[in-house]
């Protein structure tokens, strides 16, 4: 064992797990072929397709991940939250989140600066656009709020002077949080729908394809939006931010 | 041409991904990865999924790629800094 | 307008309070907050016994159970509830006696609530605890694979950031262990959902508890063994568990209780409910979960034997009883269900109390390796007191509750008239009398103790005496819980009622 | 000429093999690269994979995106919505594991200067 060469342990060992992983994948690949081809003939998803006009919404996703499987989108932001709240701990320097001066290891350059002036507004009218049109066109809460909080990420890389303001941020996602949450205990005791998450607003069919319809969905995205916002934005805050004082003397040392 | 295009998508997916996972460059690796997404964009559009298309493009290849981006920034670019 | 009490509120509740939480840092009520919700929903889940007992109930969410997702509380789900909020209380309970400074009656109190290096108690973990339970609860509750799923990664991320949250070395190890396992275990279990419903166009475990039979054999084969990949990770068993001890090892004792008491109870009932759900003849898997089961128990006792680290010897004993469960679970019968459920109960008192006894001396000598608690028992003996009870609970000896539910594990084997379950229960408990023994010797040595950390207050017992007051009443009087515990087991085996209760159909 | 690779089961096929490639390219990458980002970038492979065997096995080719718009008035002949709901829960959870591993990783290795899970040995007795 010890006179072989480590190089060469490593090339068997790369070998052999290459064809470990062929021979699962022929297998999964022999037992999906002969039987999973077939697709679905009916399931729950033809069913809800056919009863979607229910919701007025003109995207069967929105509805579906709002609505019918709103509970769903639920447990996402809060997984979403918990990662936020588990990188703001990681990365939470000392006592109290002292707002250090950023030392970055070299200036953004002019083109950068510019080019995010022009992008900032822009992205962020597209980001409230997707969100505000999750029913209506693709997209929703999910994808506007991480196109606003991408937003805030360039502008924290152009200007080393722009923060977000943890508080606010905070402030934010709560509310968004807590709003998500009422909305379905609203449902919940309102006689009308009597079910968490239920659609009590008023959602004529007659009014699928505007602004203005499909009752609680497109508020229920609103809150969605903004709490992905809030939370992909204090992410990449947290991973952005400098080092705390102590842990950057060890760094340097290992370097 | 449906069938084609996805060949084509796969070919772009697959090729991504050994770059992503065989490259020593972490850099490289990272630049991988969100290929191997912007190739799922294409496919999900491919399958009358814009909606996940567009999830796709906003978390996987963007947010995902800058989440990877601070990694290798952090834990420097080469892949065998301490394994030998 | 109408004030309904449904299941609901099990995950709501917490959800909500864990949103507000930056309400809760200003009005510097975090603690209370985190006590009194799992104090009030474990009265909840007390005050729904009488319903229950009659028929399961069904929450619905939005549309109708095949359709969407639906709530189920029946008799087996609205136990375990109980016991993950009955646990959670007790942690936090002990979380906030145990300083010295801030028992309740001390004004100073608040000054340290906002102190940051008073970790267990600051806002990241208000809410990861309290998103671990509900997650734990929602796993149990929910009658939707997918939103299973998504229920899995709540309490999934939790427990990766809650290993973490010490921040130093070994914490940091540890969380990044538990996070890769944990993930590629995700993805091997999200994976036989979507080829299930693939094949059968369902989410609803009881729609597919319905169609299952009809997916080809080498497809169901494929996609049991990727479920028994993820949620054997997940539930701890042989030889996906050889991760556990690091995780144990590298995470703070109380938060180390609630994997132990909780996390791997909400796992262990997901797999032997699809288990007994999908399959409609349970015995098929018998002879494959009982061999894991025992597999697992030998072998975690015998690694056990040798550790030479407190909390390392406790996560293998662990791992050893959550084999005795899947043994006796796997058998199947109404018998050994029913003597498993209380096992799982006993287990999340005995391992809380241990694992609570474990952050009290390591606070104490600021390490817990077996050359460093000599004289433990002179140092503090109410915590050897209690250490030695909590062994004697493992081991399963009168009048402790372990005694009884071990008791009735064998005698549903015995009436089986299956023995060889029995022998191996039985040298796992002498392995175990083995291992725990070694220890109490320590305690006992006549070396005079080399104590460095601080000395607790005496509040922190409180909850502790509280457990073990719960350990004699349940071996002195099981009775008490027994006709519940049978019900659970009948509801847990019951797939009939379920498709009956979900669906409107005979099987 | 390519027509026949058009028709459902062969459509199903390609993407079966494609899918299953790249999960277990990443399946290769877990078990074979010791750095943690190399461990991350497998994961996030293995789950795309899966995500895609999702949405193309339940898609049917001429089946249009579950959208109305400038002349679909009806929801019929609309690819299947569920798939793509969970997918979009699915791809969010999985950034959200990613970012928080990602942390753990750069505070460990501020810690510690390992990258590799080679060197995690602390917790061994």
């Amino acid at each position: 064992m010890s006179r072989v060469p480590l190089r060469k342990r490593f090339r068997v060992q790369t070998l052999l797990l290459v064809l470990l992983c062929g021979w699962l994948l022929m297998l999964h690949l022999t037992i999906l072929l002969n039987h999973g081809l077939d697709g679905l003939t009916t399931g729950v998803g033809d069913t809800l397709l056919a009863r979607n006009s229910e919701t007025a919404s003109a995207n069967a996703v929105t509805s579906v991940v709002v609505s019918y499987r709103g509970f769903d989108t639920l447990g996402e932001v809060t997984v979403l939250f918990l990662a936020a709240t588990g990188v703001g701990l990681l990365f939470a320097g000392g006592l109290t989140p002292s707002p250090v001066p950023r030392d970055r290891d070299s200036h953004p350059n002019e083109v950068m600066v510019t080019g995010t002036r022009l992008l900032f507004p822009t992205l962020l009218m597209l980001g409230v656009y997707v969100v505000l049109h999750g029913h209506l066109s693709p997209g929703g809460g999910f994808q506007g709020g991480v196109i606003v909080a991408t937003a805030f990420f360039l502008r924290m890389i152009a200007d080393p002077a722009f923060t977000l303001d943890h508080a606010r941020v905070d402030f934010y996602e709560s509310l968004s949080g807590s709003g998500f949450v009422l909305f379905g205990m609203l449902g919940l005791v309102l006689v009308s729908t009597a079910s968490f998450l239920g659609n009590f607003i008023p959602h004529p069919v007659e009014a699928m394809g505007q602004l203005v319809s499909a009752g609680v969905i497109p508020l229920i995205y609103l809150l969605v939006g903004i709490k992905v916002g809030a939370e992909v934005g204090a992410i990449f805050q947290d991973m952005l931010e400098p080092d705390p004082a102590p842990d950057h003397a060890l760094a340097a040392r290992e370097l | 041409m449906t069938g084609l295009l996805a060949i084509a998508f796969f070919a772009w997916m697959i090729g991504a991904a050994i770059m992503a996972i065989v490259q020593s460059d972490l850099l490289q690796s990272a630049l991988g990865l969100s290929l191997l997404s912007l190739g799922a964009v294409g496919q999900f559009f491919l399958l009358q999924a814009p909606d996940v298309a567009l999830t796709e493009a906003a978390i996987g290849a963007a947010a995902s790629s800058f989440v990877m981006l601070m990694g290798v920034r952090q834990l420097g670019r080469t892949e065998r800094k301490d394994l030998q | 307008m109408t004030l309904h009490f449904t299941p609901v509120w099990f995950i709501a509740v917490p959800l909500l309070l864990a949103f507000l939480s930056p309400l809760w840092v200003r009005l510097r009520l975090l603690m209370p907050i985190l006590l009194g919700a799992h104090v009030a929903l474990f009265a909840l889940a007390l005050s729904w016994i009488p319903t229950v007992r009659v028929a399961p109930l069904l929450e619905t969410i939005v549309i109708a159970p095949p359709l969407g997702i639906h709530l189920h509380l029946d008799a087996v789900s609205l136990l375990l509830v109980a016991l993950f909020n009955l646990a959670g209380a007790l942690v936090a309970s002990f979380i906030w006696l145990s300083n010295r400074e801030s028992h309740p009656f001390n004004a100073a109190q608040d000054r340290l609530f906002d102190s940051a290096q008073d970790r267990l108690r600051g806002r990241p973990a208000f809410i990861l605890i309290l998103l671990l339970i509900a997650g734990s609860s929602g796993m149990v509750l929910t009658g939707d694979l997918f939103n299973l799923y998504v229920f899995l990664e709540i309490a999934g991320v939790s427990a990766y950031a809650l290993t973490a949250l010490r921040r130093d070395k070994s914490a940091l190890e540890a969380g990044l262990k538990y996070l890769i396992i944990g993930s590629v275990a995700a993805i091997f279990f999200l994976f036989a959902i979507v080829l299930l419903y693939l094949q059968t166009g369902q989410l609803n475990m009881a729609a597919l508890a319905r169609d299952f039979a009809g997916i080809p054999a080498p497809m169901q084969a494929l996609i049991g063994l990727l479920m028994l990949i993820g949620l054997g990770i997940k539930a701890e068993l042989f030889p996906f568990n050889f991760w556990v001890p690091d995780i144990y090892r590298g995470s703070d004792p109380e938060i180390t209780a609630l994997f132990s008491g909780v996390l791997v109870k909400a796992f262990l009932f997901v797999l032997f409910h699809l288990v007994f759900l999908l399959l409609a003849d349970p015995t098929v898997a018998r002879t494959w979960l009982m061999a894991l089961g025992a597999t697992t128990m030998l072998v975690a006792e015998a690694v056990a034997l040798r550790q030479q680290d407190l909390r390392r010897m406790l996560a293998y004993s662990s791992l050893g009883q959550v084999g005795l469960i899947t043994l006796a679970l796997g058998f199947a019968s109404e018998a050994t269900t029913a003597g498993a459920l209380f096992h799982m109960v006993n287990h999340t008192l005995i391992k809380l109390l241990l694992f609570l006894l474990t952050a009290l001396m390591l606070r104490r000598f600021l390490s817990v390796r077996l050359a460093n608690l000599q004289g433990l028992g002179r140092a503090m003996p109410l915590a050897a007191g209690l250490f030695v009870l909590g062994a004697l609970a493992v081991l399963g000896l009168p009048p402790l509750s372990g005694f009884a539910s071990k008791l009735w594990i064998l005698k549903g084997f015995a009436e089986a008239r299956v023995f060889w379950p029995i022998a191996l229960i039985l040298l796992a408990a002498l392995l175990e009398a083995g291992y725990y023994f070694r220890w109490i010797k320590v305690f006992y040595a006549p070396e005079p103790p080399v104590t460095a950390g601080q000395p607790e207050g005496d509040w922190a017992y409180a909850p502790l005496l509280l457990i073990a007051g719960l350990l004699i009443l349940l071996g002195v009087a099981p009775f008490l819980l027994e006709d519940w515990f049978v019900q659970a087991a009948k509801a847990l085996l019951g797939r009939g009622a379920i498709l009956e209760s979900v669906l409107g159909v005979q099987p | 000429m390519l027509e026949f690779l058009d028709s459902p089961r062969v459509l199903h096929g390609i993407y079966l093999l494609g899918s299953l490639m790249l999960f277990f390219i990443g399946l290769y990458g877990l078990l074979a690269k010791r750095h943690l980002l190399k461990i991350f970038v497998s994961i996030e492979i293995m789950e795309l994979a899966v995500y895609l065997i999702l949405i193309a096995l339940a898609t049917s080719p001429g089946e249009t995106a579950p959208i109305l718009s400038d002349g679909l008035l009806t929801f019929t002949g609309m690819a299947d919505p569920i798939p793509q709901a969970l997918t979009l829960t699915a791809i969010v959870i999985g950034v959200a594991v990613t970012a928080l591993g990602t942390s753990m990783a750069i505070q460990y290795h501020r810690l510690t200067g390992h990258v590799g899970v080679d060197a995690m040995t602390e917790l061994k007795d």
